[in-house]
């Protein structure tokens, strides 16, 4: 078998990776238990109130903040550190959507993980568009989208809760600055709101779609099968593949 | 105590008191001297916890100091007081006299 | 070492503690029995905080209270609940003495003037070297000028005592206290009416006349809360005060009289009274001199003329003499406290206490109550020694017809010192007192300090006086001091021993002036009078009080029950009638009106104003105002006038304002207010600081920079409110 | 044990404005510069035609339908079941400041030294000692009068059942406050009306169903999504899969 690999991801963005899902995973819990107000409260008040009676309620507000800024301290140091290697090239690639190939992938895709090939293929038609799924670079185009999102949410949830910390701890301009704190909630639960609902796709993706498996492994082991590559992200296979022929 | 302790100074006068020569004291000596004078040469007896009763001028009226003293040498205790210069008896009677119980400013607690 | 409650207060200790005192639930509920609350989170109060006893110096009304200590540090004072002088209540000054022992502005150690006087150049002492300054400047001077040559003053402190001590000791008649700048005014006429300062029962009261008092603002205890208590029982209060004060504001009737004229309404009440026999015929007749003559001297002060006087109607002087009459002996004149104020406080005064006498008020229920001793002693006894080249008797004697020897007259004396005569006067020591805050004419009292050749202040933080001094000793604050004790009266409330124990630890180099009296003493081979310690002191004290100390300790203050109406009974008056003077004797004798007469006052001009002062519940003259807390209430005081009086100056609200009088002028914002009468302005006391290093420095003007340094001429108290004023919209 | 209702029963006539309850507040408190737990209302008169002039306490009135406890996000404020009081959990406070707009009587304030909303607890801290508010025990006059109303032995219960008493509650907000004033209450007015922020309207009225949304669909993908996945399992691409090269997959 040409079960010949290729490396992915390197142990930073691996280790960057999880840590990030480990905090949105405690900072999305811990949050969500912040809200006691049955008025805001999306699951109802039997979540914080049980989240309380393990964490106590100042327990829960100091874990969130703890590992809030752990958080965005180990974000931090690793975009300085990796910031042209890495964040640049990034950035780069996830910003560059190009309408026609893109647009298109999201489509078929869509279709085709919910429907399967058949309606796939079915209802592109019409349109004149064959049943292939557009050739993806190292990012395919929902998960650029997903990664904008993303990043803009962290962004956001990072300002939001920046102007909420210093409203508790460095607050000393009256309402003016309690009109920002407020306004600044509100907009973090927005923003962690939108940035969930994407983490589910995501999730599902990664860690449940079968087709997907083997990126879930590579994000253990930084490497995906050359097969893989070729099938899921052409155009980075060929990049790679011309690469390693160079050698 | 201090009541009953005037009035039995004031019947000793009134029984003592013969057809002597009355002194016109006027109250015009140095009473802050006479303060000290009246500790050294009365609160030797009149004190407490001493032979004659414990004084103070609030212990009588200006008109009682001054019947008092208009024949202070036959006060009983007068041949225990000494050789008191009759200045040093003025300065007394002053400070008692200025500081009775009725003057204008009666003595502080001792 | 005894230290009151030492220990840890566990919750059933507590309860023990604060137990209400039996007389409090006659007071409608001053019952502060504890009521358990639930637990909940916290971290000011730690499990295990000490509750000491002490005694609050934040005015002169000495109210035990609790501190809570944690740490060694005092979080709270707590009013004591078994202490019926206070009706177991803190003010709001009481509580700040928290901020007053952990303020910055504490002196820390001993300083000596360095720069000119009042520029403000110090350099540090040491304890020692201090000390031996002052003993060696209160010896020379003491040879050169004879031993009246350094005056001493001291403030209403628990250990003033000793300064009087010291100056005896030393040889000096010139001590001088507060009180000439305050109450020698009303001392007099109610001694000179009833041979004895009376105490008003105010709870039991039915009807009060207050003018010349602000009783709901400038607290005394238990006056201030017994008014409610008796207003809340049916008491009708009627209040005349040119200011339209809060005590004015809580009174059932106020009257805005015209400034000065107090007396010319009290002897048309006394004519009311007499003509409608409303005055108690049998009291008056049995226990009073010169009923004839106070008749016939009364006649032409009718209502009608009264009122053309005052500006109070003439029905109402009738109506309330009437009210007065209808509810006797119940009713009262307020005897007032402050009477620093005209030429002849004395004599209005008199009149107050000839009203009152009318009434037959007398040793009875609701009226004025005779003193009540509660018999602590004198102390360590003082044998006082004699200098044979001093002069006959205090620089200021003479100056006033009836001065009292121990208190003289600041004033007085302040004269007589500008003019060395009879003597010069040479060196100067205050302790816990701020004459150039509170003395009318400051420039005066800084000259006076200027021709000195040595002043000592002693404080706890650098007032204004001290900024002027040679020498400046810090002070420890009441709650580190251990302190004699000190005897309350307070009519039905009490008479009562209260004393000071420490709460903290001394903070910096701060020592108590017994201290300071006592090496001065050693010094000056003086030391056999202070052969003793503090506790020694107040064992003598307690020595007839048996169980005193041991009250004290448990409960922070001990009674000595005692009967409060009808002391009087087979007594006789310490009057020289033997009986209540409502015409004096003695003052005819010396050439002085044998009762009151009314003299038309002098006015302000056209462009003049009447210029009062006084103070409020958050302000204890010059010693509050730097308090952080108190600060928040009062950061700043105002010149109070009438709009009508400020729109023709062209002043609005806030603007600032020139205010100036021959003594000297200020600069303050305006408060334009109907609360003051168009001829009158009004300022509160303790601002205008010139030590820039009190928190208060550079807030609002000093109302001892623009007062006019009259003086009663018959006590020789100062007499402020004879100060008038021009005001001017003037930028400084 | 039975829960209490704490309150106050203020007797406002006999307030003299003498600010000892503010101080005494400020300290047992350690209320920061500038702010105050409790006040005096009508306060500094102005000279008034009627008299006497009523002064009038008041501090946090621990409502029994606290808009405050409406406006808190995160449950910090909360009403104490045990004891009746409107309570803040500091470390839980996120400094918000919608409770304090919420309070019709302006009760609330910023602390600025902890970040976090303050208010009048009736000294819950002296309370756990046996000491009563400090405001009750240094009041000159005890115009404050404190305890539990459910005990009709307390000095409280006793008050209101022996007088009239009214509540002085802002008229636009109707909150069930436990401060009872007997006899003339004196002023009236609030100078604060209750509102709920706009952020706080905002979050409530349109990002909580947006939210709802955005997270319910991403839901229904992944759930039709999966339900693909389990329903063919074998979904593989058109023979025509062109450029796809399937040889290789598994």
């Amino acid at each position: 078998m040409n079960k010949r690999m290729i490396l992915r991801h390197t142990k930073g963005g691996i280790f960057i990776h999880w840590f990030n899902a480990a905090c949105w995973f405690i900072l999305l819990f811990t949050g969500l238990g912040l809200i006691q107000n049955p008025q805001l409260q999306p699951l109802g008040q039997w979540y914080p109130n049980a989240l309380r009676a393990v964490f106590g309620g100042g327990g829960l507000l100091i874990i969130h903040l703890a590992v809030a800024v752990t958080w965005l301290l180990v974000w931090l140091v690793f975009i300085i550190a990796n910031w042209s290697s890495h964040v640049v090239p990034f950035l780069a690639q996830v910003f560059t959507l190009k309408p026609g190939r893109d647009m298109e992938w999201m489509i078929k895709k869509n279709l085709q993980m919910t429907l399967g090939y058949k309606a796939m293929a079915f209802f592109m038609k019409p349109l004149g568009l064959g049943a292939k799924i557009p050739d993806q670079e190292y990012y395919n185009a929902g998960q650029k989208v997903a990664a904008q999102v993303m990043l803009l949410g962290a962004l956001v949830l990072a300002v939001t809760g920046a102007i909420m910390l210093r409203g508790k701890y460095f607050m000393t301009a009256p309402l003016a600055d309690i009109a920002w704190v407020q306004w600044a909630i509100t907009i973090h639960y927005i923003a962690a709101g939108v940035t969930f609902g994407i983490l589910l796709v995501h999730i599902f993706m990664a860690a449940i779609a079968k087709e997907e498996r083997p990126a879930f492994w590579s994000m253990f082991s930084g490497e995906v099968p050359e097969e893989y590559a070729r099938h899921h992200h052409k155009l980075w296979y060929d990049e790679v593949a011309i690469k390693t022929s160079d050698q | 105590m201090l009541k009953r302790s005037a009035a039995m100074v004031l019947a000793l006068i009134i029984v003592f008191s013969g057809l002597g020569m009355a002194l016109a004291l006027e109250a015009d000596g140095n009473s802050r001297k006479g303060k000290y004078l009246f500790r050294k040469s009365c609160r030797g007896c009149h004190a407490e916890g001493q032979q004659a009763k414990d004084m103070s001028p609030v212990d009588m009226t200006q008109a009682q100091w001054k019947q008092l003293f208009s024949d202070y040498k036959k006060l009983p205790c007068y041949d225990k007081w000494g050789n008191v210069p009759e200045k040093d008896v003025k300065d007394i009677y002053s400070y008692l006299y200025g500081h009775a119980k009725d003057s204008p400013s009666p003595a502080k607690c001792k | 070492m005894t230290s009151s409650l030492d220990q840890k207060i566990s919750r059933r200790g507590f309860f023990k503690l604060t137990g209400a005192a039996t007389a409090a639930a006659a007071l409608g509920g001053s019952d502060s029995a504890l009521k358990p609350g639930a637990a909940q989170a916290g971290t000011r109060l730690k499990p295990g905080f000490e509750s000491k006893y002490t005694v609050c110096d934040m005015c002169f009304n000495k109210c035990s209270a609790i501190a809570r200590v944690v740490d060694g540090k005092v979080q709270k004072l707590d009013p004591n609940p078994k202490f019926l002088k206070s009706r177991g209540m803190l003010c709001a000054k009481g509580n700040a003495g928290v901020r007053q022992q952990y303020d910055p502005d504490r002196l820390k150690y001993p300083l000596l003037r360095v720069g000119a006087r009042g520029e403000g150049k110090w350099k540090r002492l040491g304890w020692d070297e201090a000390l031996d300054l002052a003993a060696e400047k209160m010896k020379a001077i003491g040879e050169k000028y004879t031993r009246c040559g350094f005056m001493f003053m001291a403030g209403a402190d628990m250990q003033s005592t000793f300064i009087h001590r010291f100056a005896k000791a030393y040889g000096s008649y010139n001590t001088l206290s507060h009180e000439s700048q305050c109450l020698i005014a009303g001392t007099r006429a109610f001694l000179d009416t009833f041979g004895e300062v009376p105490i008003p029962d105010m709870l039991y009261a039915k009807y009060c006349l207050m003018m010349g008092a602000n009783r709901f603002e400038a607290l005394v205890t238990p006056d201030s809360i017994d008014m409610m208590t008796a207003m809340k029982q049916g008491m009708k209060l009627v209040v005349m005060d040119p200011r339209y004060t809060k005590t004015a504001a809580k009174a059932h009737e106020y009257y805005p009289i015209k400034p000065h004229s107090d007396m010319a309404v009290m002897l048309a009440i006394a004519h009311v009274l007499i003509k409608e026999g409303l005055y108690d015929r049998e009291f008056v007749a049995e226990k009073t001199y010169g009923l004839e003559q106070l008749a016939k001297h009364v006649e032409p002060y009718t209502p009608e003329w009264a009122a053309t006087e005052s500006e109070v109607p003439a029905e109402v002087i009738v109506k309330i003499a009437r009210e007065l009459g209808a509810a006797k002996p119940a009713a009262m004149i307020y005897p007032g406290r402050r009477s620093s104020n005209y030429r002849d406080s004395t004599q209005v005064r008199r009149a107050f206490a000839i009203v009152n006498a009318l009434l037959g008020n007398w040793d009875r229920p609701g009226g004025l109550t005779a003193a009540r001793m509660v018999g602590l002693g004198g102390g360590v006894p003082l044998e006082e020694p004699f200098y044979e080249n001093n002069p006959a008797d205090r620089v200021d004697a003479g100056r006033a017809t009836l001065m009292f020897p121990e208190e003289g007259s600041f004033k007085l004396a302040r004269d007589a010192v500008l003019e060395a005569n009879p003597y010069p006067v040479k060196g100067f020591f205050c302790y816990h007192s701020n004459p150039m805050q509170t003395v009318a004419n400051r420039a005066k009292t800084a000259r006076m300090f200027d021709q000195m050749e040595f002043v000592m202040v002693m404080d706890v933080a650098m007032s204004d006086t001290a900024w002027m001094a040679d020498l400046v000793l810090p002070s420890q604050y009441y709650l580190e001091r251990l302190d004699p004790c000190s005897a309350q009266q307070g009519s039905s409330a009490c008479a009562c021993v209260v004393m000071r124990d420490p709460v903290v630890k001394p903070m910096f180099e701060a020592k108590p002036v017994f201290w300071v009296m006592r090496q001065l003493a050693n010094r000056l081979e003086l030391g056999e009078h202070f052969n003793f310690s503090v506790e020694e002191f107040r064992n003598a004290q307690l020595k007839d009080l048996p169980g005193a100390l041991e009250a004290l300790q448990k409960d922070g203050v001990y009674y000595n029950p005692s009967k409060l109406y009808g002391v009087y009974e087979g007594r006789i008056y310490k009057t020289k009638s033997q009986k209540i003077e409502l015409f004096n004797q003695r003052y005819a004798d010396m050439g002085l009106d044998p009762m009151p007469v009314y003299r038309k006052p002098a006015q302000p001009e056209a462009d003049q104003f009447r210029l009062v002062v006084g103070r409020n519940a958050v302000v204890t003259q010059s010693s509050s105002t730097s308090n952080s807390l108190l600060m928040e209430f009062q950061p700043t005081n105002h010149l109070w006038i009438n709009p009508a009086a400020a729109k023709g100056l062209g002043i609005e609200d806030g603007d600032w304002v020139k205010v100036a009088s021959p003594a000297g002028k200020q600069w303050i914002q305006a408060k334009v207010t109907d609360m003051t009468r168009p001829d009158t302005v009004y300022m509160e006391t303790g601002f205008g600081v010139l030590s820039p290093q009190l928190a208060a420095h550079g807030r609002g003007a000093c109302i001892a920079q623009v007062l006019v340094d009259d003086f009663d001429q018959i006590s020789g108290n100062m007499a402020m409110h004879e100060t008038f004023v021009t005001v001017s919209k003037e930028a400084a | 044990m039975a829960n209490q209702k704490l309150a106050m029963v203020i007797d406002a006539p006999t307030c003299l404005d003498c600010k000892g309850c503010l101080a005494a507040c400020k300290v047992a408190n350690n209320v920061p510069d500038g702010k105050w737990r409790n006040w005096i209302k009508g306060a500094d008169p102005e000279r008034r035609a009627s008299s006497p002039v009523v002064f009038q306490p008041g501090n946090c009135m621990q409502c029994d339908k606290p808009t405050c406890v409406e406006a808190c996000p995160t449950g910090a404020t909360y009403k104490n079941q045990a004891d009746g009081t409107v309570v803040i959990n500091r470390t839980l406070c996120i400094g918000c400041g919608q409770c304090l707009a919420a309070c019709p009587y302006g009760a609330r304030f910023k602390n600025t030294d902890l970040g976090v909303a303050d208010k009048c607890d009736f000294c819950a801290e002296r309370r756990k000692f046996g000491l009563e508010p400090a405001c009750v025990s240094t009041c000159p006059t005890k115009s404050r009068k404190f305890g539990d109303l459910n005990d009709a032995n307390s000095e409280v219960a006793k008050l209101l059942k022996a007088n009239r008493a009214v509540r002085v509650a802002n008229e636009q907000t109707r909150t069930d406050p436990n401060i009872y004033y007997l006899g003339e209450p004196g002023p009236t007015n609030w100078t604060v009306q209750a509102r709920m922020p706009e952020a706080f309207d905002f979050w409530r009225r349109l990002a909580d169903p947006v939210v709802k949304a955005v997270v319910g669909l991403s839901g229904l993908g992944v759930l039709a999504m999966l339900g693909k996945q389990l329903a063919m399992p074998k979904d593989a691409p058109p023979a025509d899969g062109g450029a796809h090269e399937e040889a290789g997959h598994e």
